[in-house]
């Protein structure tokens, strides 16, 4: 499996290629349409991440010490960096959540739209993975 | 000779801002509004010229800046036709201003078994608090709803008005629909029934020239600065002077003072008595320079300037395929809420903020409206004096744009 | 490198005023400072180029202001070295800092019986909140007095704590009579007895570089923006991450709400929880500005720079026949306050106006303080970073005239 | 006796006599300094104005639908105050009192020192005297 590093590099390079805000957003927009899938029943309050303007929901599993999760979200935007993280740490071992580089997301040009304000987008999604991985983290080490 | 609303948009220097290579749309209004140079220019006048604190001072600055911040008292108290200055009280904004009223006037009035009706429509900062104080004081919580239209129904509040009723609190313009409350009709209603009326006009002080409080009779008042073209930080809380004299003191110290000991305190008489605190004295200048400039234009011609754009942006909006513009209230003020069919909200806030276009989406602080409405938000297009058909357009050329985008 | 005192005063424009044919000399920064080109100019910025509403907006100028309203947080964290920014909560001012706390602590942690000590050095904001919470609850109001030289003793304060004592509410410099209290002694003292302490830092933040929180684990923090050369209308309350999350809100709407209906409604973390309505921007932007203005000098300079103004002060000014300095503490700051035999102290405000002296006179919101020295008032001259030796001459040349004038 | 607005022009021609401010305040005081003394015990709560930074008593009488009244302050400035409303109305008919034109202190320069702080100073002092001259007037009238 390649590292978050080398996955970010790839991802960094497929935007650069693009030129008007138009064709980043309609990238970001495409890779939230390829995403797996995420069953009805599995978007419950309890895998919503709180304090997004828009819903985003994140089912984990830990196997092994590697985190795994589906994700979905009611805006094409959000699912679409949701889409990134999930090219990003999918099946990662739990560590590689805690030192994830993000950025990735500055030369996206997003990150300033969803990282800024308080408890919403990117940073609410991250830190709700990071603590699954962290949990998972412990269960290997307990 | 008033100045004509078309020269106004130069006013406005941020307005000339250019935003991801296209020019400034400001169409977030209601949220808060730009400020012209005059307001400006007067908080660096202030700064530069008379700072000082006020009342207790007897240097020449320290009057100077009294003597600023009692005329920007005076400006708002004509602005609004108050009966006396005094009635006028300086807070932070709407939100202080109704929670002065709900900690004080509540304290006073509010005992457990009264009741407290609030509509539906309103914005969070007129419902919580009076959600608070109902449960701090075992009174009941009653919520007036709105129609299918967006409208309170004068006939249901009737029917909810009881002996326990100590207070009503709506707006005058809805900040989420737009909605312009008749309040002609609502607040003799409730005086007839013996309930003082709270109105929030954080939406209409700005808009309507019908903010006479004594031909409203409205028992409180309460706006913004920020949202009237006026500084941050600042704002109204207007109370008949029945009212204030009966109230007891919101907050503590400084010049609502008059004497201290370690066994007895005694408080100024009002406005002061509601003024804890160094006051925001920079905050009143700009408002009272936010209020002349308001008052360089003909206020006939500013309504019908702002109605006859909102008409063109209701229209506009009505032409694109698949957007449902809420609410049809048979008046409406400023706010143009809407969705476009399989495009969340957020997303087309984002994506026309890249062609400059700058928006609301979300709840707007009105989640019991989006729960009646069973949606989880909105995009929310607001007008000052300063937009034109030319916004107008550049939105709805944003939003076709966007749909194009996303409905591949 | 560090800026040089020395050129500070070309940074403040007002200080070139004429006064009644004088140059201005002012010497009442105790009621406010006045500000730098740097504030002014961050003020006209932040509305020419990105004035917007907070928080829950996406477009452009939003995501700016937000950003810039966080840093500013941030700044304030780093001045006063918080744990967390999340601990810097934006308030009016002092006054309003103290009240959060007095109703939110208050209404959590103060029972009838219990006890809350304050000093006999507070400004009325310091007192009346804690003397008002007492009588609301039932609660016990003990006053910790001062000594012959205006200080406080520790040793006195050890003896009133008791198991029902609460908090201690004191000021770390007293506006009144310049005394800085030993915060170093009494807070581990408090903690000792299990009592947490709220510090009033408005006459401190500006002057003092023992402004670190953490070090001087204080419970509480409170100062305001416009007595630290920032604007009016911002002020900052510091509190443990500890008590933010046990203590109730304050006021209620905006953004310090999480979800509401009309049955249930819950609220955001802290510092939002606390911030309800729209916060002033502008004037957090101002107080960040100011803050970088502050750290551009060095504060060993600058503290021994007013330290050894202030010395020239009491010399320059015990030299004077007839005239009384208040208090004889061991460590005084910035205030220089005194009554000249027979000569009333509006009369010397007055009289030093004409010269373009401004100082304040009266009780200074300390009525305890004059009731136990047995005056009405006395004339106070306080210090900033932008005074210099012939400011104090100037007060001196113009003390000694209003004699002359007044004692033939 | 002479009305109020002759006194005024006469204390407004003395007053342009002077030149410095130093001038304008020394005088001011003498003319407090001249001021009939006011015996201590009048110098009550009762007759205190209330609001004014330094302590000014007012000690009013009603005789024939006439006011007169005695005056002083610890503050030297404010007695000369009340001595030129003194000069001015101490014996006036109770109406004189209602409709005095006060524009007399903006010429002086003081007014602006005095008038302007809320309840301070001349305002408070001139409100006091004119509610104890409506009492005066009514008691005539009833
Ligand atoms: C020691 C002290 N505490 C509190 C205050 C009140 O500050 P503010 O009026 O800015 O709320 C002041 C200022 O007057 C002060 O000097
Ligand atoms: C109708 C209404 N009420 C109250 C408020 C709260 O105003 P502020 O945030 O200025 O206190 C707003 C603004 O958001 C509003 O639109």
């Amino acid at each position: 499996m390649r590292t978050t590093a080398e996955i970010a590099a790839q991802i960094s390079e497929e935007f650069s290629l693009l030129e008007s805000w138009e064709e980043k957003y309609d990238y970001l927009i495409e890779k939230g349409q390829n995403l797996p899938e995420m069953p009805a029943e599995l978007k419950s309050e309890e895998h919503r991440v709180k304090g997004c303007q828009s819903s985003v929901w994140f089912a984990t599993e830990c196997r092994e010490g590697r985190l795994y999760f589906q994700t979905d979200s009611d805006s094409l935007i959000v699912k679409g960096l949701a889409a990134l993280l999930f090219e990003l740490l999918n099946g990662q071992p739990a560590e590689a959540y805690a030192t994830v580089d993000l950025s990735l997301f500055d030369t996206l040009g997003f990150w300033r739209h969803l990282s800024s304000q308080r408890s919403n987008g990117l940073t609410a999604m991250v830190s709700f993975l990071k603590s699954a991985a962290e949990e998972c983290a412990a269960r290997m080490g307990g | 000779m008033a100045k004509s609303i078309s020269e106004a948009r130069a006013d406005f220097p941020i307005l000339s801002t250019w935003i991801n290579d296209h020019p400034l749309v400001y169409l977030d209004n209601a949220a808060t509004t730009q400020k012209p140079q005059a307001v400006i220019d007067a908080l660096r006048d202030y700064y530069t010229l008379v700072n000082s604190n006020v009342h207790r001072g007897n240097h020449t600055l320290a009057i100077r800046a009294t003597d600023m911040y009692e005329e920007a008292r005076a400006k708002v108290a004509r602005f609004i036709n108050a009966a006396h200055p005094h009635e006028v009280i300086f807070t932070r904004g709407t939100t202080e201003s109704i929670n002065l009223v709900a900690a004080s006037f509540g304290e006073a009035f509010v005992h457990p078994g009264d009741e407290i009706i609030v509509s539906q429509l309103e914005h969070h900062s007129n419902f919580v608090p009076w959600f608070e104080l109902c449960r701090r004081k075992g009174a009941r919580f009653r919520v007036l709803p709105f129609t299918a239209d967006g409208e309170l129904d004068p006939e249901v509040l009737k029917g909810m008005f009881t002996e326990k009723t100590r207070l009503l609190a709506l707006n005058q313009v809805s900040n989420s629909l737009g909605t312009v409350n008749p309040l002609e009709t609502i607040i003799p209603l409730a005086h007839a029934n013996g309930v003082p009326v709270l109105v929030d006009a954080a939406q209409s002080v700005q808009h309507l020239a019908a903010r006479d409080v004594q031909a409203l009779d409205a028992d409180f008042y309460a706006f913004s600065g920020h949202k009237m073209y006026g500084p941050m930080g600042i704002g109204v809380l207007y109370a008949k002077e029945y009212w204030l004299e009966k109230m007891p003191p919101f907050l503590f110290g400084g010049e609502m003072i008059d004497q201290v000991s370690s066994v007895r305190v005694t408080f100024a008489q009002p406005p002061y008595k509601f003024e804890a605190g160094t006051p925001n004295v920079e905050g009143a200048v700009g408002l009272g320079a936010a209020v002349d400039y308001l008052n360089s234009f003909d206020w006939q011609e500013l309504e019908a300037y702002e109605e006859s754009l909102l008409v063109y942006g209701i229209e506009q909006l009505r032409a694109i395929p698949g957007l449902t513009l809420y609410g049809n209230p048979r008046r409406r003020s400023s706010i143009l809420p809407f969705n476009v069919e399989g495009i969340q909200h957020y997303d087309m806030g984002i994506l026309l903020d890249t062609s400059g276009v700058a928006v609301r989406t979300g709840q707007h602080c009105t989640q019991p409206i989006m729960d009646a409405l069973s949606i989880t938000g909105t995009v929310r297009a607001s007008l000052a004096l300063y937009n034109n058909r030319e916004d107008i357009d550049a939105l709805t050329h944003g939003i076709r744009r966007v749909i194009k985008m996303l409905k591949r």
